[in-house]
Parts: C-alpha cells; structure tokens; sequence
C-alpha cells in the first residue's frame, strides 16, 4: 500500500516524535523506563491541554495571545482559592495576622466552592471574548494581546508572591503511578482522543471546523457564527482551565509568572502537530504529539550537554530541524 | 465638505489611537493639576521613539498577510547593540562604523529568517521564534552581559532636545512619513499590500511575491538592529534583557494603531498614536500608584475598550 | 570521597549582567575542581526562557541523567517544589541559591533580601536625618526576591516616618526599563526627591531620567553593577557625590557548589545558611570598581574553605 | 401568470446596498414541475434576488411561500425548512471539510451516531444521479478537489433531502466551471427533477442553456424584470434583444485576417511537451485555444507559462512578457480589501509612476479609461471592488491583463460569469489586440470560444493530444480527442 501525500503529512508528526525518542534513548538509554518517562513527560500534561485550547481558537481562525496568563491565572486560583477558600488568599492571611480579620474565618471564606465560581467566570470570559469578537468583529490578536495583561493583573492580585498551595486531589491525580504504563502517557491519549471525539467525530464539530475554512457558508446554511465562536473559545477557556489545574497539581503551588511561555509553546505545539493559522485545517491528535515533542526537544537538549552559551540557540535549532525534516519529507514525497 | 472631512477622518482607524493617547494624557495631567503635562509629553516621545522604529519593521511583516510576524525583534535589538557598542568601544570615531555594523547585524538575521521561512517553509511565527532563540545565543557568546558604554558623541545625540522634543523623535517621525509614503505611494508598499490580501492572486498579477516578502523580513530585522544601537546609545550601554519589552510591544503598536493583523490594510501614523499611548497608560498608572495587579489589568482592559471603540466607527466591511 | 560525583547547575535565567557573571563564577571555581578530581562533573544548564515550567522540566531531566546533586538558582520560590521533591525521592541532593525554594528537603542559601531593602532606609536615615520624598524602583512582579526586598524598604520606611515614598514603578531590574518607567512618573511628582531607593540593575537608568528632566540628582542607591560604580565614581570626584551600593554577590553560585559538595562527601551541613550582601560604600567604592569588570558585576568567589567556614557559622 | 399555483411569490421587491439600488420591485413567481430561465446583463440584480428567496438577506416588499406572507421572518433557516436551496454564485462550501462533512453542514438532521455515514451515502447517491461517472469520494476534503468537482459537489448537495423537502433549488451560474459534457449532464437531471415536481430557478449567460432547459426565461435589466415569456417563444437572437445588449454576433462570424497564422510571425511561447504529446507553440498576434475536459492540465500549463516569462521554468520559453486573467477570481484574482482602479492598475504601476512614486493621476486615468472601455457598471473606479457584481469583477481581471504591457496574455476559462453583451465586446477587444501584435492563450470549456481561436490544443491527462486548426475545428472532434482512450 502507497501512501498518498496528506497521509504522510498526517503521519509526520508522529514520525517526528518517533525520531526524537530514538535520539533521547541513544543519549540516555535510563530514560527508557517507566521512571524516566514519567521524569520526561509529566510536564507535557499541561503543555498539551494548553496546545489544544489554542487549537480550537485557531481552528476559527483566530489566535490566543493570551493562553499563557491565563494558564497562569487559572494555577493561582487553583493553589489559592480551590485549596482553602478566600482563606488561602494572602491578602486575606494579611489582614488575619494584623487583626483586621478574626483568626478563625466564617465557613463561607474557607470553601473551596469559591474557587469552583473563579474558574467559571473564567470560562465564561473567555465565552464572551468569543462573542465580543464576533459581534464587533475585532482582531482576536489585540483583544487576547489585551487579555494576557488582564488575567496577569488578576494571578498577580491573588497571588502578589508566589506561593499557596495545590488542593490534595490535583497532587495526588498528577502523581499517580499506574502499573505498566506511565500516568503522563495515559494522559496524553486520553486528551488526544477527546479533543479528537469533540471535533472531528461530532456532527457540530464539522461545523465547528467548517467556519475556519469558510464562514459564509457556514452561516448561508444558517448556523449561529456566534454560536460557533462561543463555543469555541469556551473550549479554549475549558481546556486552559485544565491545563492549568494539572500544572498547579504538578508544581504544588501558584505562580502569576509560571506559564507566560505556553502562548507560544501552544502555538509551536498546534503547527508542528500539522495545523495551520486560517482555514480550519487542524489536528488534536497532531496537536498533542506536537506539545509532547516540544517537551521532549527539551530534554534531548538537556542530555547533549551544550555549552550553557549555546543552549538557548539550540532550542532554537531544535524546533528548525523538526520543522525542516517535515518539509523535506514533503517535499521528496511531492518529487516521487 | 465639511461632513465629509469629518467622515473621512472617522474612517481613519489610527485617529483612535491618537484620541486614546490624548485622553490618557488628560488623565495624567488632571492629577497633577496641570504641572508637569509638557515633561510628561517628552518622556512619552522620547521612549515612544524606539517602539515606533520596530514597530515599522513589524508592520510591514504583518501587512504580509495572516501568520507572518517577526518575533526576533527582541534579539535582534540585544545582538545589535552588543556588537555595535562592543566594536566602537566608546569611540566617538567609531559611531558611523558602529552603526554600519547593527543594521548589518539586522540585514544577516533577516536573511536567516526569510530564508527559514521559504527554503525551509516554516511557519513565520516559529521560524522567528527559533532564530530569536539562535540570535540571543550569539548575543551572549559574543557580548557574555558585559555592558559597554556608548561613545559620548552618540550618546548626546540619541538624548538630544530641541525646544523639549527629542531629536532623535523629529527624526524617527520623518522616518515614519517616509515609510507611509513607501506604503502608499509605492510599487514595493502597493506588492506588500496584495500579498497581504491574496497572496496567490498577487503572484498571478505579476507581483514578486519572493523579493516582496524577502524585503520585509530583512527591513524588520534591519530596524530592530538600528533600535539597538540607538537604545544602547541612548541608556548607557547594551544589555542582555534590552529588546525583551519590544515583542509585544511592537505587536501592540501594529494593532492598536489600526492595521488589520489579517493583512492588506496598514498605516504608519497609527504607530506614533499607539507607541504614545501605551507609554502614558504606564505612566497614568504609575502616577495614580496603582499596584503591578491592578496596572496590568487596568492596561489590558484599556487596550481592549480602545479596540472596542475604535471597532464601533469602523464600516460594517 | 566525592571523586565520583557529579553536580549540575540549573539555572533559569542567563539574560543579564548579574547571571552572566554568575555563570562565569561557576566556571572559574568548577573547572579547576573537576581538573583536580574534587568531583567527577560540574555541569551548567541553562534554560531557553526564564520560566518555572520549563525548569522544572530541567530538573527532571538533570534526575534522569543521574546528577548526583543539583544546585539551583529557581524561578519561583514554590512552584518549583514538585520537581525538587521528586529529585530529592530519587536521592538527589538539592541546594538553593540567591532564588531559594521551599521544598523542606533542599538546602537554602539565603541573602536576607528584606533585610537588604531596610539597610537602604538606615543608610539614608543616617546620611538624610531630616528625611524626604522618596521613589522607589522594584524589580519584576510577581517574583518573590522583588517582593521581599520591597517589603523591607517599607518596613524601615514605616520605622523612619521622615521618609515618605511618593512613587514607585517596576523597573524589572533592566536600565532601560527603568530609566522609561522613572522618566514617566517624574513629572508628576513633587521637584524634593531626596533619594531612589532600588533593588540592583536599576540605579543608573534612574540617574540617566533624573538627568534628562533637569531634576537635582536625588540619593540613588546603586546595585553593584560596574555602570552604577563609574558613574557613582564619576559624580564622587565631580561633585562629592554620596550614596552606598548593594546586592548579592554573583560568586554565591561558588558558595553553593562547595556546599553540595560537603553534602555529598557526608558532611552534616544545617538546611538554612545565610550569606551577607555584598555593600559598597563611599570609602570602598575606588577598591570595588578595580575589581570589577568592566560592565559586569562587583562579586565575591568562595573557596572550599570559605564554604567550611559558612557552614560552620551556621552549625553554631 | 404562467402555469399551476405559484408556491412563491415575490411582489414589487425593493433591495439598495447603500447608493445602489440592486432591485427596484421585482414581481416574480414560482410553481412547482417548472425550470425558470433568468438572465441578465452583470449587475442586473439577479444574485441579489435570489439570495432574497434564499433568506441571506431581507427587502422591502411582498414575499408569499405557500399563500403565507413571510416577508419579516425569512432566513435562511426557514428558506431551508420550505424547501428553498440555493447553489450561489460563489463557491459555498468549506474547502478544509470533507464532501460527507459539507453535506452535513447544510443537512441538521444529519447528526448522532453514524451521521458520518449517511452523509456520504446520501451525497455520493445524488452524484450517481446528477453526475454519472464523477469520480468524488464522501471522504476526499473539498479543497484538493479542482474546482470543477467542487462546483458540482456544491450542485449534488442543494438537491439531497433530509427531513425538509427540496421544493425550489436555485442555481446561479452553475456551469461556469463545468466543461460542457458535466454541463450537459446538470440540464439533464434539472429536466428530470422538474418533471418529478420540483422547481427550479436557473442563472446563466450561456443562453443557449437556458433556452434548452427553462420552461419560462425572466429577464431583467438595471434592478428590473423586463420580460418574462415561455421559453419557447424566445430563439437566441430575441432573447439577446429583451435583455438589451445589442446583438454583435455577426462579427464573431468574421473571417480570420490572413497572416495571423504561424509562418513567418516570431514564436512567443513554446512549451515542450510531457512524454507523449504534442509541442505547444504560439506566435506573435495569435489566438490559441487550450480544449478539453475540465481540469486535464489546462490551468497548470498557463500558471506554467505565465512563471515561464519570469523566471527560468525547464522547457518552456516565452518571449515579451505575460499577464493572466484568472477564472476563479475569489482565489486567484480579486484583491478584496482594494478599490477597483487598484484592481485594476496592480500589473501596470511600473509604467504609472512619476519619479519612484505611484501617480494617481496616471492610476486613475488607466482605470477610468478601462471603465469605459471594458463598461464596468460602477459610479466610481474607487469603490471597493466587491461591491460589483461577479460579471464586472471578472471584467476588472480583463482590464488588468489587457491594460498591461505583456505582449503574451494567458486566460484561465476567463469568461465565467460574463454577460453575453460583455462577451461579445471583450471577444472584440482581444480580437483588435491579437491584430496588433498580442498573443493569447485561451483555456475555454465553452465551445462557441473556441471558435475565436487559430488553432486549439486538446489536454488530456496534463498532455496535448491533438492540435486542430480552425477549419478541423468542429465539437466532435474536441470531444473525440478529449476522450480517445477512455471510451
Ligand atoms: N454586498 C453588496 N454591496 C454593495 N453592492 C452590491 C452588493 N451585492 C450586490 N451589489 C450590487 O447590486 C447590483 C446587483 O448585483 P447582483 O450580484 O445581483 O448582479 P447579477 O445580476 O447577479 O450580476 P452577475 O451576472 O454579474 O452575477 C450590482 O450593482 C452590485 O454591484
Ligand atoms: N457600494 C457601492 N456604492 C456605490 N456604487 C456601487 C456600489 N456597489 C456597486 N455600485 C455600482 O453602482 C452601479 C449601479 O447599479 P445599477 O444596476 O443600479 O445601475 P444604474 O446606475 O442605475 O444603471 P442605469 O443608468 O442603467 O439605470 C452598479 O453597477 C455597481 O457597479
Ligand atoms: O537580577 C538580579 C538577580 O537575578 C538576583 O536574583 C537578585 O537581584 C537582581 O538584581
Ligand atoms: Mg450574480
Ligand atoms: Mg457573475
């Protein structure tokens, strides 16, 4: 059997991940064992969820400049609020140590439920961007570039330091060990066929992705647009909101600066995986392998032990040569 | 005549930028109670300066149409102006060479870039992503932080005022009206445009869509580099961490101003309007002693209600 | 017996002068140790971009690779502590510097950042009696050491009530960003500014903003950067110009090293060691700018002895 | 007026876009088992009619479906739920799904577990039936397909029935990408759906069409209806009449000037051929056709020629420059963020400029003079270009091309959605140019174009197969040639 070319581009991906991990257990063949995946891949959980939040924004032709802080946000109300209530706020903790607040703090400042309302209206906000978007018919670019400052200032208010602390269930969810196959593995699969189910297997999802490639026809078939851009960025919100939650599980406490970088990983993560900007071409699938390789470039980079000069550049290297071999493999396949 | 004066400048996306700018400076002055608004105005042009020298570069590469941006402006700028203060080594002799040498330091990342982006065929976004990556490398192998002071002879010129505007601002407006000339009223800004609205449709009408877009990666980088020498002129020396502000802001300046991120449609006075308003929305915040918490999230819910407002009187289209 | 051990250093951050002379410490100290057969290796990692995420992938990864024990300047003084905790469970020995984390099972070397914020307002109470208008120029948001060195600046303001701070931007530690935030502020403040107090890499971007407004240059504590030094030297024999300089000293990454190393080699070494700041004064300030590098920054190295020496202090 | 009890009626309809009054009370009714004609010059007003029935957009005036006036309350979801469909003028479906996808996009009781399945079984079915032999797969993604498929993907999908039926399926312009065979076999079934029941409204400027499969032609001018009579009462030459363009066709009969053939006249192109074929060579003042079915390397061959004048491409060499006239506009032509004089000057700035600077003047000057020459219905050149009707945005590209100084011009199935007045002026036009001096390359699936040509090339299968000459030139033998092997 011959593969056509949009197999193989399909299949790139996954062929470039495959590469990676050959080159990471010839380094270091400890990293071939349930320890050391677990070591390599934990992180990726986040990173993932993250890529497949942009994804559906992208998959509507819009960007999310915003995914970073956002994650950020959601991490410091998971390690504040969701743990202990407006109790866990340092603020609150402030005015408790000058008197201002008695020691023991009424029921409704302790529970957690509060928590549950912040990560809601995080969703929500970012259904109503969706909405302010479509009906203003603004660039998402400038609205999210404007958001990233927004959910900064809201982790930096809850948050002035870093500190609080993961709710228990996040830790010990994150740090399951399950026999045979690593927990960051099960994962990636789970996530990669959910997002998979949601948008290409769903009957809605094909007019999801049908307004990124042609969003006239979509509406002369008489769909809501702005149904179809709510939904979407609720889905990024639903999905940051996960990405968020399993980072704070994994690092024990909130940082407003702690995911700045996922924006572009994201990004990375949704084009390396096959997507594109416009047109409603994406892939769930491709956009978890892209994230899972992203984190693993990282430690192939660790176990070449490069001058510390040159290790910023060979990040950079490293995203060009996954890149470029996915080209000229394109290309030689186009050329047979 | 007169309605359609005004029409004509409702319909002009960048004048919001300039009227947020004026407001927010209102603002600043209120609190003074009038004191200290011209001061405030020098400082606002003189920092506003370099973003307008990038944010040129950039908006040329986002006139290019969806997904092209350049995200090694940062670098850029910190390679630039390693290398430059590093060769004059505060030579007053040496300016010329000096400069000479940052936008050569932009000319060869623009080169990488574009070339990651057609030979290679890697998305903009991560092809600028990773040769910043490379270029900041090269930064600390070749300049390891050290911190150079710039020769006196450039450092007096880049803090130069007359009458309480900065020279080197009358001279980066200037640029900027050449550069919306070069836009507008040229083959090279007319084959930008097209590309940016239908790349495909432009090849097919005769446009050098290669050459077109090859030029606008190199004049981005080319920028950022004469930003480096300029900012490193201006604050005492290079430092590592010089360009880091520019990425968002140069991306800011291209939106705020009034250019669609889809490409096709951009003007350069909109960056001056931009570059003004994010310095005085900082400095309202500063004055009103707003904490870091309540600054960034008065600052992004600012941009967002100027890009509702200006959305409001954009034509239905 | 430490012959065979090896060491990582993981670092998050390389982009400005202070890591870069850190960096360069490490260099100097290590190499000759590992030549020497002190350890078997002394490895420095460095991340892309200062972020916690991507370091504590670093770490793991540095676990993996079977780095006996990993000395750590950290993004983020907590959310690193999964991934410490995790080296620590595979028997990693975890010592941090200058950005500490909390992870009970690593060691802290400390500087007292908040003690530092209020030695500034002791040397102005002493140099300024009558007081004044003060700004204040902090670090980054959101980062532990910016906020503690800002809490100890407040703390002695508090104490010294003929202080007042009437303004107060983040610089985020960069001269430039510094000198734009300050150049903002500027006009709306009152012209009696009588001091800057700063938290390191800031100091001359403020005096450039104060120069360029035309305002009379106000007390400008400096933080150590050699650019801060020789303009400081510049104003002292110009005008007599007085103030006082301090920050950490990059060399702490040597201290660190040794540290690890005792540790490895089985010595009881307390959790917690503190180390002084490293401060400059007038009568120093000539002494200091000849030891430093042109455009980096004023440093201490340690030696296998000083650390004995830390250590020993911290025991009693 | 004519035939059983109108289902829809539309009364004094008013429609403006702004200053234009695209509609100014149009009265048109509809019944089921009839095929309405509509023709009309560009511009008439006739795509906006329809996406009135089609409920994109409302108007002033009375709209009755089933004696039930609906005026207020028609969109797109109740035309659907009526049983209106509508095959637009611009392509409609979404380029990243696939053909089972698309069908679902239009279908919502497509949903649940399976529906992947059925919407496949269900457009691959109407394909059967609309188009024997088309070679689409429910799975193949719409956007690898040429656009000949895509039309007629787009063409199967108004007709499939789901829960609502398919009372009145509206085609505007279906045939411009479609060679004459698939066209013929669109006419077909729209004979048989209407004699099943169903109602059809039919746009087209190849009046021979509609005149094949109308049962009653409506024609209207300026926002208008200015006829309406049974197909049968209209012969070519009288329907030209109604719609009021003056009828040139005698001078499509003219004799080819002597001397325009080969020979002597320098080459301009010539592409060496893929194994097995033929050579293809144009000379200077030559009109060549390119024939055969739709998408066989016709529209590669010109992107060919067309890099070929600018850059070395092996095998092909051309001399004194080229400019092409796209067909598919939307993709390849329109620039939709600019007025039509800068549509229009893109390709001749260079010999538009004063200095390095660009006079707009000079720019204007071009495009008002092409305006009037190429009658682009529009009050002012600086409109943006998508506020013209699809027939004069195509009528930009020509001036575009035309107005260069490239002495080769390519022209990619140009004429798609171009009244027939308009034709028979731009036939003219290339006709006086190719006297000149110029050289055409014309990519036609309409025979009657051929007929303008010196000699034409039939692709099959991205080759050449035959070279006819305009005396060997008749319809059987294209057809024969396009087929040979396969049948
Ligand atoms: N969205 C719009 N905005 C402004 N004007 C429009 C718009 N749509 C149509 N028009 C104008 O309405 C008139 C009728 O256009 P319409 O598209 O209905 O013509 P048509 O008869 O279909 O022409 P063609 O044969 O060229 O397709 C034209 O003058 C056109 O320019
Ligand atoms: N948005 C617009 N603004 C102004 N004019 C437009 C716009 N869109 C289209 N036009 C042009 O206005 C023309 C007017 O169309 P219409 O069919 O009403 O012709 P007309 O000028 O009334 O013609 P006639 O003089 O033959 O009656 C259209 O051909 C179209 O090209
Ligand atoms: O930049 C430096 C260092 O990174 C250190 O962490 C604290 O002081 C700051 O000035
Ligand atoms: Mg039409
Ligand atoms: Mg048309």
């Amino acid at each position: 059997m011959r593969l056509t070319a949009r197999q193989l581009r399909t299949l790139l991906p996954a062929l470039s991940l495959v590469v990676l991990l050959a080159a990471i257990f010839y380094l270091q063949p400890r990293a071939m064992s349930y320890v050391g995946f677990n070591l390599m891949l934990n992180l990726a959980i986040p990173i993932a969820l993250a890529t497949v939040a942009q994804m559906c924004v992208i998959t509507v032709n819009d960007l999310d400049l915003s995914i970073g802080t956002y994650v950020g946000f959601v991490a410091c109300v998971g390690a504040t609020l969701l743990s202990g209530g407006m109790g866990a706020l340092p603020v609150v903790k402030e005015l408790q140590a000058s008197g201002a607040l008695p020691a023991t703090l009424p029921w409704i400042m302790q529970t957690p439920l509060v928590g549950v309302v912040a990560l809601a209206f995080g969703i929500a906000v970012y259904a109503a961007l969706g909405a302010l978007i479509h009906w203003r018919n603004l660039p998402s670019i400038v609205v999210t570039l404007g958001m990233s400052f927004v959910w900064l200032g809201l982790s930096v208010l809850i948050l002035p330091v870093p500190g609080g602390q993961a709710p228990a269930f996040l830790r010990s969810l994150m740090t399951l060990k399950p026999a045979y196959v690593p927990f960051p593995i099960i994962a990636a699969i789970v996530i990669a066929i959910l997002a998979n189910l949601l948008l290409m297997h769903t009957s809605y999802g094909a007019v999801l992705r049908g307004a990124g490639g042609n969003p006239k026809a979509i509406e002369r078939a008489g769909w809501s647009l702005l149904k179809v851009k709510i939904t979407m960025f609720a889905l990024a919100g639903f999905f940051g909101m996960l990405a968020g939650l399993s980072l704070v599980g994994l690092t024990t406490s909130g940082d407003a600066n702690i995911a700045l970088r996922y924006t572009l990983l994201s990004i990375a993560g949704v084009i390396l995986g096959g997507g594109e900007f416009v047109g409603g071409r994406i892939s769930p699938v491709g956009a978890v392998i892209g994230a899972v390789t992203l984190t693993l470039a990282g430690s192939f980079l660790s176990f070449m032990r490069i001058s510390p000069d040159w290790q910023i550049g060979a990040q950079g290297a490293i995203l060009i040569i996954v890149l470029a071999a996915r080209t000229l493999i394109d290309r030689a396949e186009r050329r047979r | 005549m007169n309605s359609s004066f005004l029409r004509n400048l409702a319909g002009r996306p960048w004048l919001w930028a300039y009227v947020a700018a004026i407001a927010v400076w209102l603002v600043i002055v209120a609190f003074t109670g009038g004191r200290g608004g011209g001061e405030v105005l020098t400082a606002a042009f003189t920092f506003a300066t370099f973003s307008v020298i990038v944010g040129i570069g950039q908006m040329y590469v986002v006139t290019l149409g969806p997904g092209n941006v350049d995200l090694s402006i940062p670098a850029t700028i910190t390679l630039a102006g390693a290398v430059a203060t590093k060769v004059m080594d505060t030579q007053n002799g040496m300016i010329l060479t000096g400069l000479l040498i940052a936008l050569a330091c932009g000319v060869a990342v623009g080169i990488v870039n574009y070339a990651l982006i057609w030979l290679l065929r890697i998305p903009p976004i991560i092809a600028t992503l990773s040769s910043s990556f490379l270029v900041q490398s090269v930064a600390i192998a070749y300049g390891r932080g050290i911190r150079i002071k710039p020769p006196p002879a450039l450092a007096d010129f880049t803090t130069a005022q007359v009458l309480g505007m900065p020279v080197l601002a009358i001279c980066v407006i200037a640029l900027a009206a050449f550069m919306e000339l070069v836009l507008r009223r040229t083959l090279y800004g007319r084959w930008v445009t097209a590309i940016g609205q239908n790349i495909r449709a432009a090849r097919l009408a005769g446009v050098d869509v290669g050459r077109t877009r090859f030029y606008a990666y190199v004049m981005s980088a080319v920028f950022a580099g004469l930003c480096g020498y300029l900012l490193s002129g201006f604050s005492g020396g290079s430092s590592l961490s010089m360009g880091e502000e520019y990425l968002l802001t140069s991306i800011a300046l291209v939106v705020i101003g009034g250019s669609s991120v889809a490409g096709g449609n951009s003007n350069v006075p909109g960056l001056w309007g931009a570059a003004l308003f994010l310095f005085l929305v900082v400095t309202m915040l500063n004055t009103y002693g707003f904490g870091a918490g309540l600054r960034y999230l008065a600052t992004g819910l600012i941009i967002i209600a100027v890009i509702v407002a200006a959305s409001a009187r954009r034509p239905a289209r | 017996d430490t012959k065979d051990k090896k060491i990582a250093l993981s670092n998050n951050y390389a982009g400005n002068s202070w890591r870069q002379a850190m960096l360069r410490s490490w260099d100097k100290v290590t190499k000759p140790a590992v030549e020497a057969g002190i350890v078997a290796a002394a490895d420095p990692f460095t991340t892309a971009e200062n972020q916690v995420t991507e370091q504590a992938a670093q770490i793991q990864n540095l676990v993996l690779q079977g780095y006996n024990a990993i000395v750590l300047n950290a993004a983020s003084p907590d959310a690193l502590n999964g991934a410490v905790k995790e080296a620590c469970d595979a028997g990693v020995i975890v010592v941090s510097f200058d950005g500490i984390v909390t992870e009970p099972c690593a060691w802290r070397i400390a500087v007292d950042f908040k003690q530092m914020g209020k030695d500034e307002v002791l040397y102005l109470k002493d140099k300024i009696p009558a007081g004044g208008n003060v700004l204040e120029i902090r670090g980054l948001a959101g980062v532990f050491v910016d906020d503690e060195i800002s809490k100890g600046i407040h703390e002695g303001v508090a104490e010294n009530p003929q202080f007042k701070i009437v303004g107060s931007v983040h610089g985020d530690w960069d001269q430039a960003k510094a000198q734009a935030a300050v150049a903002g502020i500027l006009p709306s403040l009152p012209d009696d500014i009588v001091a800057v107090v700063t938290q390191g890499g800031d100091g001359y971007g403020a005096a450039q903003a104060f120069k360029a407004a035309g305002r009379k240059m106000p007390t400008i504590i400096m933080g150590n950067r050699q650019d801060e030094l020789a303009w400081w030297k510049e104003q002292k024999d110009a005008n007599g110009y007085e103030t006082m300089s301090v920050s950490i000293a990059p060399g702490v990454s040597t201290l660190a090293f040794w540290v690890a190393q005792q540790i490895l080699d089985g010595k009881d070494v307390p959790k917690d060691l503190v180390v002084p700041f490293l401060r400059i004064d007038q009568a120093n300030l000539e002494k200091n700018l000849e030891t430093t590098e042109k455009g980096g920054v004023a440093n201490v190295e340690y030696s296998a002895e000083d650390a004995q020496k830390v250590v020993d202090a911290a025991k009693k | 007026m004519t035939g059983p009890s109108p289902f829809i009626r539309l009364e004094d309809v008013r429609k403006s876009f702004g200053a234009v009054r695209a509609l100014q009370g149009v009265d048109l009714s509809c019944s089921a088992g009839e095929c309405i004609g509509l023709v009309g010059h560009n511009g008439a007003g006739k795509s906006t009619l329809m996406n009135l029935l089609a409920g994109v957009f409302g108007a002033e005036g009375r709209m009755t479906i089933d004696g039930e006036d609906v005026a207020d309350r028609h969109t797109v979801a109740s035309a659907q739920a009526q049983g209106i469909r509508c095959v637009f003028q611009e392509l409609s479906l979404c380029p990243n799904l696939t053909v089972a996808e698309n069908a679902r996009v239009m279908h919502r009781a497509l949903k649940g577990f399976g529906w992947r399945k059925r919407a496949g079984a269900l457009i691959v079915a109407k394909l059967d039936q609309v188009f024997p032999g088309h070679g689409i797969g429910a799975s193949d993604i719409v956007g690898d397909l040429p656009i000949a498929r895509r039309q007629m993907v787009e063409i199967a999908r108004a007709f499939t029935v789901t829960d609502a039926p398919a009372r009145l399926v509206i085609l505007d312009e279906p045939t411009s990408s479609l060679d004459a065979h698939q066209a013929g076999q669109l006419l077909a079934y729209v004979r048989r759906f209407v004699a099943e029941g169903g109602a059809v409204v039919l746009i087209s400027h190849l009046l021979g069409e509609i005149l094949e499969a109308a049962d009653r032609v409506v024609v209207m001018k300026d926002g208008r209806v200015v006829a309406e009579r049974l197909a049968s009462d209209f012969t070519r030459s009288s329907l030209v009449a109604a719609m009021g363009t003056v009828a040139r066709e005698e001078a499509e009969e003219r004799a080819v000037v002597s001397g325009r053939r080969g020979g002597e006249a320098p080459t301009r192109v010539r592409a060496r051929a893929a194994a097995g074929g033929v050579d293809l060579v144009a000379h200077r003042g030559e009109i060549v056709g390119l024939a055969g079915l739709g998408g066989q390397g016709q529209s590669e061959m010109l992107i060919r020629i067309f890099d070929a004048a600018r850059r070395s491409v092996s095998g092909i060499t051309v001399e004194g420059g080229s400019a092409l006239v796209a067909g598919d506009r939307q993709t390849d032509g329109v620039f939709p963020l600019w007025s039509i004089a800068e549509n229009i000057t893109i390709t001749s700035l260079n010999r538009l400029k004063r200095g390095i600077l660009i006079d707009s003047g000079k720019t204007d000057a071009m495009a008002e003079d092409w305006k009037a020459r190429i009658g682009i219905r529009t009050p002012d050149i600086h409109n943006p270009i998508l506020s013209l009707s699809g027939g004069n945005q195509q009528k930009a590209l020509f001036a575009r091309a035309l107005g260069s100084t490239a002495e080769t011009v390519l022209m990619d199935d140009p004429m798609r959605g171009v009244d027939i007045g308009t034709k028979q002026e731009v036939y003219g036009m290339i006709r006086a140019e190719a006297e000149r001096g110029r050289t055409f390359l014309w990519y036609t699936t309409e025979m009657d174009e051929l007929k303008h040509c010196d000699h034409v090339y039939v692709f099959r299968d991205q080759r050449i197969v035959a070279d006819l000459s305009r005396a060997e030139l008749t319809e059987e033998r294209v057809l024969h040639a396009s087929f040979e092997e396969v049948a």
